[in-house]
């Protein structure tokens, strides 16, 4: 925790965590730590308890042992409205957009502009530049959700997550939904979140996509990790003898440690251009 | 009026087109062809009914008869309002008419027997309409009841108590001198008043979409032509002078009537451009994605169900001012289904989520048109039921299949 | 050890209306050991430990407690507790919004002339913390401790009343390693300072290494004490007491007698309900033969239960292609009762929302996906329904007290049962079973597979789709692997393993090509 | 009546509190108004013109608890009624059709309505409630039209269906003799079928239950059906068991066979408790739901009928106000709002709660007003006790009240999974099971 440089300082850090559903322990002893600018793949069996771990840091199940770091401080994220106002998003699989509404409401819902009389005029604005620094092609953003496809809806979803600025983005099996032009543009769009210094949690099935654009991937198994592997490194065999228990990368593997990361950090801006995420600004500015 | 709705943010077409005339014509076809019929079918609906019922008695588009119909669907139409509201919410209110039956005799009640100030009565009138829509709301919020069934014996009960309230006379009349009464049958808008009230719609549409084209010229949005607004001024500027000089051949422009559409305004800013409309669209569309969002849901439902109960008894006020009396036959039998149909066959969704406050002018205008185009013909009430129930029945079907067809287009 | 018995149970029977919870169970605890009970969930573990502890007052079992030499009869919590015996339950019994010393001495504070005297609890809770190794603020709020530290004040309390008996159930159930191996030491530690501890708990690693002997129960009765002091006793051991049977035979033994294909899939495409753009199975072919189990593979979301719900009557999505050709001709089904008629079934893997009827009775439950066959001319014949529900209530052992009784009354193995029961009594020839034993206890487990067996060597042809992995290498004849709608293999199961299927489970490539 | 046990033995368990609540309820509705009217209440007068004017209620609750039960409704049953009525009444008058011809034609029209409804329901899904509250403005338009918004007397050949009597024959004791032989056949049926239930039960290896059960139930029905016997056998001269009430009779014991026995109440069951579940066991839902609703329309012309026949014309106000009744006879008969529970024979004690407090309050000279407020209050007390009863863990009222009570649909998380109901065991997590894998 040395570390000068907040790309070396983990957002997030669980520890130790631990969450049982009844008899059946979900998550056993986890330990994950999240860093700016980074794609955290979680894959795994069904239920190994990827969903089980977002939902904690979604603030959706609180864990039963084990502590989160944010930021350096110790936090408890008792409600998925903490957990946003932690600045960690999530898309959960099903969107929940509101299918009647245009696609600037539903970027909006629950946080609309304008006091009194909603400002339409600078929610629509914001759209487009959210929307334009995702790369979407929405035809426009005055038209109801309903009528976008797959991919369109599930980037709209992405992008409304985006609003609050959160540092962690996370999404629940984002491609499984979509066709493969689509899933071409939602991995696209992960690489730009990534590159704007987000750090994205992945869930996802399907190994073409995780090897596509995750830069670590942990795997899950019986509630624990069973091995973290790095992205020069993802050998496709190892990732699978590892969900089915054949392989135990965990003891042993060191912890992600930030020097080992630094040689191809620099490759990718950690902030967005000009800097101008608040959040970044606002941590910057602590040191 | 209805060309106005256009112009609204939410209808805008493609913007990386630019805004200009064309554009809209072209949206608009677009839109058509897209199945998204909006409030074409029922403009055209309106249209064949007039053609129909004036061919079959020229007296139907007399100004004698146009000022009548005003009149009749005002109070019909504030009811309406209301339902669209909670329909929007996707619930539904059945006593809508008993509440309008129970306000008219409140206001009865207060102002003849208790000789109450006359506006005092009205509050007291609208505060328990209010009141009920807030008890709809607690139960359904609460308790999970369905909407539908809470209503109902919402129908009953207080159709009773508007019964206990008129008591064994069953009508309390309401002397033609009375304000309450002048102003639903002989107030009428000045000729000049009405031209001005005409001039400053038109002015207010032009002045609004300058004013969002500056707004979104300043937010380097893509923003309609002036010629926009000019042309929609105009036409409504149009539309409006000519129907208050055809109007002024008989008694003129009526002045509940521009209460009424006064009104529709309100709720359709209030449903357009704040938080409340857009959490009421919301919850309407998807209760889940709402909660999630951190919406007031409940709070949501139960100002829905208040604005409905509230607006019902203010129609009942209205009906009871028109009738000179308040009655046990005021809001009775086919209030609640004429209300109900107009909203639907408005365009507001019967599933929610979908539809506005301009419904209610719509289907009121169409509900009236039938069954005063009915009266004209010496038809009685029976087949005026019947047709009110055939034409409620066709829009709540051609509501379901278009859902449905939405749905098997990934358009749910 | 040899010591006398602090606490001996002996006959103890307790009935619940209908059922009997436990029957005649004894057992004796010596002084100064750990006693570990061990069994799975409902064999009585907790309504032993209930009776123990007077929750069940004195005339409400039968049997007797000598405890101390000498026969109790407690009537409520509070005698036991007087007598020496605490009881710390899975729901922790405290208060979050009051301090730890406050929790610590609810109901036995540390007075001085009727007022409490804060000075002395505040220096006693301090000791009682230490004891436990607890280092935390004895004026820190419950609620801001973890579940962990939260146990430990539990504990602490039960020390501060002078206990010579604690029981402990599932103390560690919500811990993690480091808790409860702290918990652990703990005990071991107290037994060390001669206090005799009653642990109930699930996690056999544990039980093993601290116990000094273990108790098992089953179905409410009592089926050996191991000693395990005397060395022998290892987890497979205690599993075996437990399920009243070895654990290499977590599946049952079954030699496939596989007969020729009768049903046949071919081409099938299906488009998502609503998303047009989608399809759900993109022109899956596979087949089964009589007499054989099939294994579906998949990752959940890969399109399994959307494969078998569009075969069967075309019950979920768009049909767009396909055919199915049953016995060597293709048949057309276009709904669920000719899918019925063709002699298909499918146990769905939500047995609550699609599987059952909650609102019916086992006998309703189990007759109603063929009428038919009990009824004359529209009018269900009762004596028959009965007398068929009560057939397979016995065959397969649903634990109800009586056909009659509501299927949401059940539990969940029961449950699904009764939702095999529907099935079976169709009569199919295929049998579509989705992820039949989720959720579902060990026991009632090897139940449902031996009965998969059994319809299986009666010559219909299974198929199975599930999520767990040893299940379906475990079951299964030949195993199709499913990604994103589409087949992406099949191996036969001797030549499957987990790595090879989950290669075809999580991408399009093949490893293995097999018939 | 001999259902009676039926609706003790309730179809789904665990619902008791319900099904005995109402049996109370129209005990002391009963006693209520007895004392209140001094005594008229069950006078054998009153009783029969009350069978006669109030049957309407029984025979629409048959059909409704149908359609409740399998998760709809149908507000327009007083329209259709009056329609039909009136449609009857007509073919007499202007086409002098024969008595029994009309009331074929009645069916008939009955039928259509009801496919006509049926239809949009289970084919186009448009919502019921909807469905039928412009069915409501419909027929009721129709009705006017029809009877150009007058009365039309009917003829007397088939007034007898609404307020004729058995015929009396045999020697005179001062009863009414048919009515006599009525009760002892009801009777014989009572003891026979609980004679036949039993050995039904020893038949199925079940335990019978205990002697003294039978023995009381039969007492007590016996003792209900001889009190009933006299009532109606004492009335005025040349009065004896209503024919009304014969065909009331008969529906009730042929719908609740229908309903308990047959393959297609089966069918109505499983539709409003699972509907999914019901299509993916081969039921056909839609055409489940249409001929319910076909049947409600039948029904509800049976109910016009008599109705009209009762009344010696048919009017064009005829059944307002019915709907309500029926629905909550239903709901106070113990049916659940959200479908898949309840009884006809839980339905016709609620129908009979109705038509006792219609009729007690009409003795006391109510006015219908509050005969309004009171029915509406019926209705919302009977859906409150419902919804009541439904919530989990039964907190308080005032819980309920206060409390963040939230009805929610059972979705499978790995929680629901754990939180299944408690039987004899617990669904397990697969702790154990998991020690071998790993």
């Amino acid at each position: 925790m040395a570390a000068t440089d907040d790309r070396l300082e983990p957002v997030v850090s669980m520890r130790a965590i631990s969450k049982s559903f009844g008899h059946v322990q979900a998550l056993r002893n986890v330990d994950l730590d999240l860093y700016r600018g980074e794609v955290v793949a979680l894959v795994g069996d069904n239920g190994a308890g990827k969903s089980t771990l977002v939902k904690v840091l979604a603030g959706v199940h609180a864990p039963d042992a084990g502590t989160i770091t944010f930021r350096g401080r110790i936090v408890s994220i008792p409600s998925p409205a903490a957990s946003r106002e932690l600045g960690i998003a999530t898309v959960f699989q099903d969107l929940a957009l509101c299918d009647n509404l245009d696609v600037v409401a539903n970027l909006f819902l629950g946080h609309e502009l304008g006091r009194g009389s909603l400002d339409e005029e600078t929610m629509e604005q914001r759209s487009w530049e959210l929307l334009r620094r995702l790369s979407a092609r929405i035809p426009s953003v005055r038209m109801p959700v309903a009528t976008l496809s797959g991919g369109q809806r599930q980037t709209v979803a992405i992008a409304r997550s985006l609003i609050g600025d959160p540092t962690v983005v996370i999404l629940d099996e984002p491609t499984a939904a979509l066709g493969v032009a689509q899933t071409a543009e939602v991995l696209n769009l992960i690489e730009l979140l990534r590159d704007q210094g987000h750090c994205v949690v992945l869930i996802s099935h399907n190994m073409a996509d995780v090897q596509a654009v995750a830069d670590r991937v942990i795997v899950l198994r019986l509630g624990r990790v069973n091995g973290r592997f790095r992205a020069p490194e993802l050998s496709y065999e190892d990732i699978i003898a590892s969900i089915t228990g054949v392989l135990n990368l965990e003891e042993g593997t060191p912890e992600d440690d930030p020097r080992e990361r630094l040689p191809d950090g620099p490759a990718r801006p950690l902030r967005s251009p000009g800097g101008s995420t608040p959040a970044g600004d606002a941590e910057g500015g602590a040191r | 009026m209805s060309r106005e709705r256009r112009g609204t943010a939410r209808d805008l077409p493609d913007p990386s087109a630019g805004y200009t005339l064309r554009d809209m014509v072209s949206g608009f076809g677009g839109r058509l062809r897209d199945g998204e019929l909006g409030s074409l079918p029922v403009v055209v609906g309106l249209v064949v009914i007039a053609v129909l019922f004036q061919a079959l008695n020229p007296r139907f588009l007399a100004p004698g008869n146009l000022v009548n119909l005003t009149l009749q669907a005002a109070p019909l139409g504030v009811i309406a309002l209301g339902v669209v509201v909670v329909l929007l919410v996707a619930q539904i209110d059945l006593s809508v008419g008993s509440v309008s039956g129970l306000a008219s005799a409140v206001v009865g009640v207060a102002a003849m027997r208790l000789q109450w100030p006359l506006l005092v009565g009205i509050a007291a009138a609208i505060a328990a309409g209010a009141a009920i829509g807030a008890f709809y709301g607690f139960l359904l919020t609460r308790f999970g009841v369905p909407s539908f069934l809470i209503t109902l014996a919402g129908l009953l009960g207080f159709l009773g108590v508007q019964l206990v309230l008129l008591g064994p006379s069953g009508s309390i009349n309401i002397p033609f001198s009375n304000p309450l009464v002048q102003f639903a049958n002989t107030w009428f808008l000045p000729p000049w008043a009405a031209y001005v009230i005409a001039g400053v719609a038109a002015m207010g549409v032009l002045g609004a979409g300058l004013a969002r084209r500056r707004r979104r010229l300043r937010a380097q949005l893509p923003a309609e032509h002036p010629s926009v607004s000019i042309v929609k001024a105009v036409l409504l500027l149009g539309v409006l002078c000519l129907a208050v000089w055809y109007l002024s051949l008989d008694r003129g422009t009526a002045v509940m009537p521009v209460l009424f559409l006064l009104l529709v305004v309100a709720i359709s800013y209030l449903l357009r451009r704040t938080r409340w409309g857009r959490s009421v669209f919301a919850v309407g569309g998807n209760p889940d994605a709402a909660r999630r969002a951190g919406l007031p849901v409940t709070r949501t439902l139960v100002t829905a169900f208040m604005i409905c109960s509230a607006f019902a008894a203010l129609g009942g006020v209205l009906q009871a001012a028109r009738l000179g009396s308040a009655t046990t036959l005021t809001g009775s039998a086919d209030t609640n289904l004429n209300a109900i149909a107009a909203a639907i066959i408005g365009g507001t969704s019967l599933f929610g989520g979908r539809g506005g406050a301009w419904s209610a002018v719509l289907g009121v205008l169409v509900i009236s048109a039938i069954s005063s185009g009915l009266t004209l013909l010496n038809l009685d009430s029976s087949v005026r039921y019947m047709v009110t129930g055939a034409v409620l029945l066709l829009a709540v079907i051609v509501d379901s299949l278009s859902r449905r067809s939405r749905a098997s287009r990934g358009r749910a | 050890m040899a010591n006398a018995p602090i606490l001996e149970m002996r006959g103890i029977t307790k009935r619940f209306p209908g059922v009997v919870a436990l029957s005649d169970v004894s057992m004796t605890v010596t002084r100064g050991e750990i006693h570990a009970i061990c069994g799975e969930n409902g064999a009585g573990k907790s309504t032993l430990m209930k009776v123990l502890s007077g929750v069940y007052p004195y005339g409400t079992y039968e049997g007797e407690i000598i405890y101390e030499g000498e026969e109790v009869r407690f009537s409520d919590t509070k005698q036991s507790e007087s007598a020496g015996i605490a009881i710390i339950h899975q729901e922790l019994a405290l208060i979050p919004q009051l301090s730890i010393t406050e929790n610590l001495f609810l109901g036995n504070e540390i007075s001085r002339f009727g007022t409490i005297d804060w000075v002395a609890s505040q220096k006693r809770a301090r000791e009682l913390l230490d004891l436990v190794g607890l280092h935390e603020d004895p004026d820190a709020l419950i609620r801001t401790l973890g579940v962990g530290k939260q146990q430990l004040v539990e504990i602490a309390k039960a020390l501060h009343k002078d206990v010579k008996l604690l029981i402990l159930d599932e103390p560690t159930a919500a811990l993690n390693e480091a808790e409860s191996q702290h918990l652990l030491d703990l005990l071991t530690g107290f037994k060390a300072s001669g206090m005799t501890a009653i642990l109930i708990s699930h996690k056999l690693n544990e039980v093993q290494r601290v116990a000094d002997s273990i108790t098992i129960i089953r179905d409410g009765k009592t089926v050996e004490t191991l000693d395990v002091t005397a060395g022998g006793v290892d987890e497979d051991r205690i599993i075996r007491g437990m399920v009243g049977r070895s654990l290499e035979s977590r599946f049952p033994q079954r030699t496939p007698r596989i007969g020729e294909t009768f049903f046949e899939v071919r081409n099938w495409t299906v488009q998502h309900p609503v998303d047009p753009d989608r399809l759900v199975c993109k022109d899956e072919s596979f087949y089964v033969r009589r007499g054989e189990i099939v294994g579906f593979a998949g990752l959940m979301g890969a399109g399994r239960t959307e494969l078998a719900m569009s075969v069967f009557g075309r019950s979920y999505g768009t049909y767009l292609g396909g055919e199915i050709i049953k016995d060597g001709r293709p048949i057309q089904i276009t709904n669920v009762h000719e899918a019925i008629e063709n002699g298909m079934g499918y146990v769905s893997e939500d047995r609550k929302t699609l599987g059952l009827n909650l609102l019916d009775t086992v006998k309703r439950a189990t007759v109603s996906a063929r009428l038919e066959k009990i009824s004359r001319a529209g009018v269900v014949d009762e004596l028959k329904e009965y007398q068929i529900a009560e057939e397979y209530r016995q065959a397969l052992r649903i634990k109800a007290n009586s056909v009659d009784e509501g299927v949401s009354k059940l539990s969940g193995g029961n449950q699904q049962k009764v939702v095999l029961a529907k099935w079976m009594f169709t009569d199919p020839e295929l049998l579509i079973l989705d992820e039949p034993t989720r959720g579902i206890d060990v026991g009632a487990k090897y139940e449902i597979y031996n009965i998969i067996n059994q319809l299986a060597a009666q010559g219909k042809g299974i198929v199975l789709i599930s999520s767990e992995l040893p299940e379906l290498l475990g079951m299964s004849d030949r195993i199709y692997t499913i990604f994103e709608g589409q087949i992406t293999n099949v191996l036969p199961a001797e030549q499957a393993d987990p790595e090879s299927l989950m290669v075809s489970m999580t991408s399009t490539r093949r490893t293995r090509q097999a018939a | 009546m001999s259902k009676f046990s039926d609706g003790m033995r309730t179809l789904t368990g665990g619902r008791g509190l319900s099904q005995y609540s109402m049996i109370i309820a129209l005990v002391a509705i009963i006693l209520v108004f007895e004392i209140w009217t001094g005594g008229y209440t069950l006078d054998p007068t009153n009783v029969i013109n009350m069978v006669q004017q109030y049957s309407y209620i029984l025979i629409l609750a048959i059909g409704m608890v149908m359609l409740i039960i399998a998760g709809h409704i149908d507000l327009s049953v007083g329209s259709v009624a009056a329609f039909v009525g009136i449609v009857v009444a007509q073919s007499m008058a202007v086409w002098h059709l024969p008595a029994g011809l009309a009331m074929l034609l009645g069916l008939v029209v009955g039928a259509l309505v009801g496919a006509w409804q049926g239809f949009w329901v289970a084919y186009v899904r448009v919502p019921a409630f909807i469905v039928t509250l412009a069915g409501q403005l419909i027929f009721r338009g129709a009705n006017q039209v029809v009877g150009n918004s007058t009365a039309v007397p009917t003829p007397d050949s088939y007034n007898w269906i609404g307020n004729g009597f058995l015929p009396d024959f045999g020697p005179d004791f001062g009863y009414s003799n048919p009515t006599l032989i009525l009760g002892l056949v009801v009777i014989a049926a009572l003891i026979w079928k609980e004679v036949h239930d039993r050995r039904k039960r020893v038949r199925m290896g079940a335990s019978p239950q205990p002697v003294w059960v039978s023995v009381v139930r039969l007492v007590l029905l016996c003792g209900i059906t001889i009190f009933a016997t006299f009532l109606f056998a004492t009335g005025r001269v040349g009065t004896s068991f209503p024919i009304v009430g014969i065909i009331a009779g008969v529906l009730i014991l042929v719908y609740s066979f229908v309903t308990s026995s047959t393959v297609f109440g089966r069918h109505i069951y499983a539709v409003g408790g699972n509907a999914s579940a019901a299509v993916l066991s081969g039921v056909k839902s839609r055409g489940v739901n249409f001929l319910l609703m076909m049947n409600m329309s039948i029904l509800a012309a049976v109910a016009g009928m008599v109705f009209v026949g009762n009344a010696q014309a048919s009017g064009p106000f005829d059944g307002t106000g019915w709907e309500l009744d029926a629905i909550a006879a239903v709901f106070v008969g113990g049916a659940a709002i959200f479908g898949g529970v309840g009884t006809v024979a839980g339905s016709i004690i609620g129908a009979f709660v109705m038509a006792f407090l219609a009729n007690g309050l009409s003795l006391l000279g109510l006015d219908a007003s509050w005969v309004s407020i009171i029915r509406g209050l019926v209705l919302l007390a009977a859906v409150a006790f419902d919804v009541y009863n439904k919530t989990q863990g039964r907190p308080s009222i005032i819980g309920l009240l206060l409390g963040g009570f939230r009805r929610k649909k059972p979705n499978i998380t790995e929680e629901a999974i754990q939180a299944q109901p408690q039987g004899l065991e617990k669904p397990s997590g697969d702790q154990v099971d998991k020690v071998p894998l790993s």
